[in-house]
């Protein structure tokens, strides 16, 4: 079992309503200092077997047609290593 | 005189001048509250309404929570002021922790609008003394995110308290953990539900029922007789 | 990176060689030596970006604006039109000092590349176009058209597009209160995402989109500008100028429904406060509209510098900032003295408002990069001068065959046990089934005013609380009659929103529509075009029913396939007295059900014959519209008068159709009787128009049969509301039960 | 400048219908072999000055009080450094 990871942001171009609205509302919290927030979809799939270069290019393939819609989003995919910092 | 009851509008709030037209029917004075404002302009009350303040961007009533006008209700809410959530003022009471658990999207995905029955649990909150404990009611219920979750623990406690104030008959329309559509805290003055009993307050408007109109006799009462 | 020198006016007039890519920009040779000749030089690239898509088909409609005149030559003389088509939208009067907005659009082709962005921002247009008039908007309806229903591509087209409707409507507030869903093979890769919305204002309150007052401001609120939907600018942008730009910018527009409801609330506190001169939404063609419109239908010229338009993406160029589609902008016009309190009110919404120009007193526009000048032109010759087609058009040589393939002759059930399960089959195909699965992701109750919402026939709001005063709106439209006689079919969709309206008890006062048509450059299509045209200007005459303003959406269209014509009209009308209001469903056992109208053997085109031989041929339904418009006072002195208590009109599916509805909305059967002289098949299956099927009270029994023989109405009794199953005697029965499951079931089952 | 990412999910015993629905979709798509899916969201933040170990507490406490609900969700904060095989 492996987990990968699939990143779905509105390309850079798009409007981002989401990431606007949580930018705006970041000075008001007492956060200064961020100049542009983006707001995606974070997909973790858990795949049984071996991630090898096969099933990185069908998971690749997947994002293209379903998890992504390319004429407005761009994605990327990544197998999961170690975990960052976590929060609570 | 007559009770004076606050509707707060946010950026994207709906259902202001609804409320504030049931306020009026049930013969209580409607305020406007303003989003920007930390005053309440001494009301007696506050209706939090429907909507979708800030979009729901991020999540609903995640943004709403941080204004100005919600650190006064927290403190005045806390202090026993009533507070009623409707909809998006639920998901605001929750996010601002007056009330316990969060809210979530439909387990189905899709916005829902449909007349929904309800059966009041709880009929001696502020916003309830109108109704009879078990009383069946149909109130639209129209939204997004109207899962309610908590964790075991807290919806055992919620159940023992008898803080559970609307459940969901017949159908489940959100996936709401123990089909629960509105709870109480424990003092009883702030309530949140995710049907709308604005929406239910005029024969031949919307489903044409008027069982929503207690919800705001109920608090009239209260504040005349206080 | 080169640097080329700012194209502005003076560098045009010195380099008269250079060639602009005005092919790409799809402008036609012609069209583009007669912007050298308006010009007298060649354009500037600012210019021919204003110019290539204000003389798009999409701004111009040039292709179909030879027919549309109809519309206003064949106008009836209607007293309740205040401002008629060529506005945003056009306004009725709708008595106590009221004054209501409506109209019409498309979204079709965004909706199939993004069903969701597509079909939302489709209703932000529409909703644009009623703030600009002055209204405050209050209802929406959506009538809609798909492929094949179980096609794979409809799984992925209908759940967006309803997702996206629900998504922005409801975050504005406005409720949905009608509209159509029909699925057809003929829409797949076109589907139809059209979008209707109402606004409601007071006489003096009317706005018109107009620069007027030398001196006055030009404000531009709402959404930064980013590089939505210039594909074809971007061309001009990147190749001719500066060729390091990113060539591809996005074809589709992301919407912001929380930046939109900002917008009404600012707009309606600065109308109020009587802050605006003149007013315009940008939808299409973004400023370049906004500015030439503003500046054309105004007395003086208008100067913009575009630097000071907010932007989302520094990079873009002044060619794109004229073309940008972005979302949620709007330009108002304000005296200087009021400018301040304007942006004060945008700020108190958390809106951007900049003044990006003012108006002069010359009669140019304007507007300037950088300290150059980069376009000056005659807002005329950009906003209303551009180019007129006169299309060839023909009658199809298939039309003949088509309609000789007649569908009476289709064969029919033979046993009461056929009939029996065709009806069954009949009301759960798609098309007739029921629609609530899409329909409940709409929010149909905000407002608190809604009295009636899908699936009544019309939709209906109140607008004064006092008085009871209301509206009702209605849309139809039928593909598979307009494509077997367009002049008819155009006809029939009039006159079916014309009595789902009456049906209800309002009064039909105007109309909106949307033309949804395949390629202009077809002959066969624009026939067909200019046949649902002449049809409909003809229909409109005849029953007093003015066009108060369209949308046409042409190349509806896959390689040579076209989809069916498909005239979609609105009618918008008017209740003194929204609680004299009627309903669909059954409101009580023992009401007697009478049929009004006439019923022939009508199948062509009809549901049954697409359910249950998959089969188009024959002629429409006969159009009567003096039949129409008495059915439609019968129905709404009935409902004055408190002489009928349910009533549903006859369409698509016949008269069992319609009886099954309102039994199941109201919980309770009908027992039917075949009248004399027709066949139960007939009876319950054909599509005759000009038919309501009402439930009228026993004491009411007297008083409602003199009024319909009195004014010559055929009023024939065929049963009584009654238990729990849809009878037909000496034929059927149906428990509602089974009904209901058939009727109901079908559509979660091929999307949820 | 730089970037930091927060991403944010459901905690694991919250149901998550959204991840749920793309899993069920997979076999129809020819997917088999993901045993679970989950969708959340992935905030990019571009961040003025360094990304120091002040900066990165206050993100985090920026993540615990308003980007996530912690009563439903985790998140992990991290500071973007190259970017993973890209879709296009
Ligand atoms: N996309 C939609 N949005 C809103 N209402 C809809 C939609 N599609 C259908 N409806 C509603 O469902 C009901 C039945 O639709 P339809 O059968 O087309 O009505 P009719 O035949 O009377 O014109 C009507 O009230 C209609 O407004
Ligand atoms: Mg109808």
């Amino acid at each position: 079992m492996a987990r990968v990871v699939v990143d779905v942001m509105l390309k850079p171009e798009i409007l981002d309503p989401q990431g606007q609205a949580v930018q705006r509302a970041l000075p008001r919290l007492g956060f200064e200092g961020v100049s542009d927030v983006r707001q995606g979809k974070r997909f973790e799939l858990e795949v049984d077997g071996p991630v090898d270069d096969a099933a990185l290019a069908r998971i690749h393939e997947l994002a293209e047609s379903f998890l992504a819609n390319t004429v407005i989003e761009d994605f990327t995919v990544k197998v999961e290593e170690e975990k960052a910092e976590a929060g609570k | 005189m007559t009770a004076r009851i606050g509707v707060v509008t946010f950026p994207g709030s709906l259902d202001d001048r609804d409320t504030q037209r049931a306020i009026r029917l049930a013969g209580a004075e409607p305020v406007a509250l303003w989003h920007k404002d930390k005053d309440l302009k001494q009301v007696d009350a506050v209706v939090l309404c429907g909507g979708f303040s800030y979009g729901d961007y991020l999540r609903a009533g995640a943004i709403a929570r941080f204004s100005p006008v919600m650190e006064t209700l927290i403190e005045q809410a806390k202090a026993g002021m009533p507070v009623l959530g409707i909809c998006n003022g639920f998901q605001i009471l929750t996010e601002a922790h007056l009330l316990p658990g969060a809210m979530l999207g439909n387990n189905h995905l899709h916005f829902i609008c449909r007349d929904q029955k309800l059966r009041v649990e709880n009929a001696e909150t502020s916003w309830t003394t109108d109704y009879e404990a078990g009383q069946e009611i149909h109130i639209p219920l129209k939204n997004m995110d109207g899962r309610y979750v908590a964790d075991e623990r807290t919806l055992d406690m919620l159940e023992a308290e008898g803080r559970v104030a609307f459940r969901y008959l017949d159908f489940n329309p959100n996936g709401s953990l123990r089909d629960i559509a509105g709870i109480t805290n424990e003092a009883g003055n702030v309530v949140g539900l995710m049907p709308h009993p604005e929406h239910a307050t005029e024969p031949l408007i919307g489903t044409g029922r008027t069982d929503g109109l207690p919800f705001f006799t109920s608090i009239l009462k209260k504040l005349v007789n206080a | 990176m080169s640097k080329t020198p700012l194209d502005t006016v003076e560098h045009a007039a010195a380099t008269p060689d250079v060639e602009l890519p005005w092919a790409e920009l799809g402008l036609k040779k012609d069209e583009y030596e007669r912007v050298v000749a308006i010009l007298g030089r060649r354009p500037t690239g600012a210019e021919l970006a204003m110019y290539s898509v204000m003389w798009s088909e999409h701004c111009s409609y040039k292709s179909s604006k030879v027919h549309l005149r109809q519309f206003g030559e064949k106008a009836p003389q209607s007293d309740a039109l205040l401002v008629g088509i060529g506005e945003n939208a056009g306004v009725v009067d709708v008595g106590q000092g009221y004054a209501v907005t409506f109209k019409v659009e498309s979204h079709n082709h965004p909706s199939y590349v993004e069903p969701y962005q597509g079909a939302a921002t489709g209703v932000g247009g529409i909703v644009r176009d009623i703030i600009a008039m002055g209204a405050r908007p209050v209802a929406v309806v959506d009538p809609l058209r798909f492929g094949a229903a179980d096609h794979p591509d409809t799984k992925r087209v209908l759940p967006g597009v309803v997702a996206g409707i629900g998504g922005y409507g409801n975050c504005l507030g406005l409720p949905n209160i009608g509209g159509e869903v029909v699925f057809d093979a003929c829409y797949q890769g076109n589907p139809l995402v059209n979008a209707g919305a109402i606004g409601v204002m007071r006489h003096e309150d009317i706005h018109l989109a107009k620069a007027s007052g030398a001196g006055n401001k030009v404000i531009l609120y709402g959404a930064r500008t980013g590089g939505d939907g210039i594909g074809g600018a971007s061309i001009l942008a990147s190749e001719t100028f500066d060729d390091a730009k990113p060539s591809k910018r996005p074809a589709v527009q992301v919407g912001d429904p929380f930046q939109e409801k900002l917008l009404i609330e600012c707009t309606l506190e600065a109308f109020q406060e009587k802050l605006v001169v003149g007013i315009q939404d940008l939808g299409a063609a973004g400023l370049s509209c906004a500015t030439s419109e503003l500046a054309s239908n105004g007395s003086g010229g208008m100067r913009v510098t575009l630097d000071d338009v907010p932007l989302r993406d520094s990079t873009l160029s002044p060619e794109e900032i004229l073309m940008s589609e972005s979302q949620e902008r709007m330009c108002a016009v304000v005296e200087p003295d009021k400018v301040d309190r304007f942006l004060a009110i945008c700020d108190k919404w958390d809106v951007i408002a900049t003044v990006i120009g003012e108006v002069t007193d010359g009669d140019r526009l304007e507007i300037f990069w950088h300290g150059g000048k980069i376009v000056d032109v005659d807002p005329r010759t950009v906003a209303h001068d551009g180019p007129v087609y006169e299309r060839p058009y023909a009658r199809p040589d298939w039309q003949d065959a088509l309609q000789a393939d007649d569908a009476n002759k289709l064969p029919r059930p033979e046993t009461s046990e056929e009939l029996r399960e065709q009806v069954l089959k009949l009301v759960s195909s798609p098309n007739q089934a029921s629609k609530s699965w899409i329909t409940s992701q709409y929010d149909r109750f905000v407002q608190g005013n809604t009295v009636l919402a899908q699936p009544e026939d019309s939709g209906m709001i109140r607008i004064d609380e006092e008085s009871g005063l209301g509206v009702a709106i209605a849309t139809d439209g039928n593909g598979r009659y307009a494509k077997l006689d367009p002049y008819t079919g155009a006809q029939l969709a009039l006159a079916e929103a014309y009595r789902n309206v009456a049906t209800t008890g309002a009064k039909p006062l105007a109309v909106s529509d949307c033309l949804n048509f395949g390629s202009p450059e077809d002959p066969a299509v624009m026939w067909q075009f200019a046949e649902a045209v002449r049809g409909l200007a003809d229909a409109c005459q005849q029953l007093g029913t003015p066009v108060t303003g369209g949308n046409v959406s042409l190349y509806n269209q896959t390689g040579e396939a076209a989809i069916h014509p498909t005239p979609v009209v609105a009618v918008l009308g008017v209740i003194d007295d929204v609680a004299r209001r009627t309903p669909v469903a059954f409101q009580e056992e023992g009401q007697l059900l009478y049929l009004l109208g006439e019923t022939r053997e009508e199948f062509g085109g009809s549901a049954w014959s697409q359910v249950i031989h998959d089969h188009l041929g024959g002629l429409p339904p006969q159009v009567d519209l003096e039949r129409e418009r008495l059915l439609g006072e019968i129905l709404i002195s009935a409902s004055r008068d408190g002489m009928i208590d349910s009533a549903h009109d006859l369409s698509d599916g016949g008269l069992i159709q319609a009886v099954v509805e309102s039994a199941l909305l109201g919980g309770r059967g009908a027992r039917l009787v075949v009248p004399d002289g027709l066949d139960a098949f007939t009876f319950l299956l054909s599509e005759s128009a000009g038919r309501a099927v009402v439930a009228v009270p026993r004491s009411e029994e007297l008083r409602f049969n003199d009024m319909c023989g009195a004014r010559g109405l055929p009023a024939t009794r065929i049963g009584v509301v009654d238990g729990d199953a849809v009878e037909v005697q000496g034929e059927f029965t149906l428990p509602l039960d089974e009904l209901r499951t058939a009727h109901e079931g079908t559509i979660p089952a091929l999307l949820a």
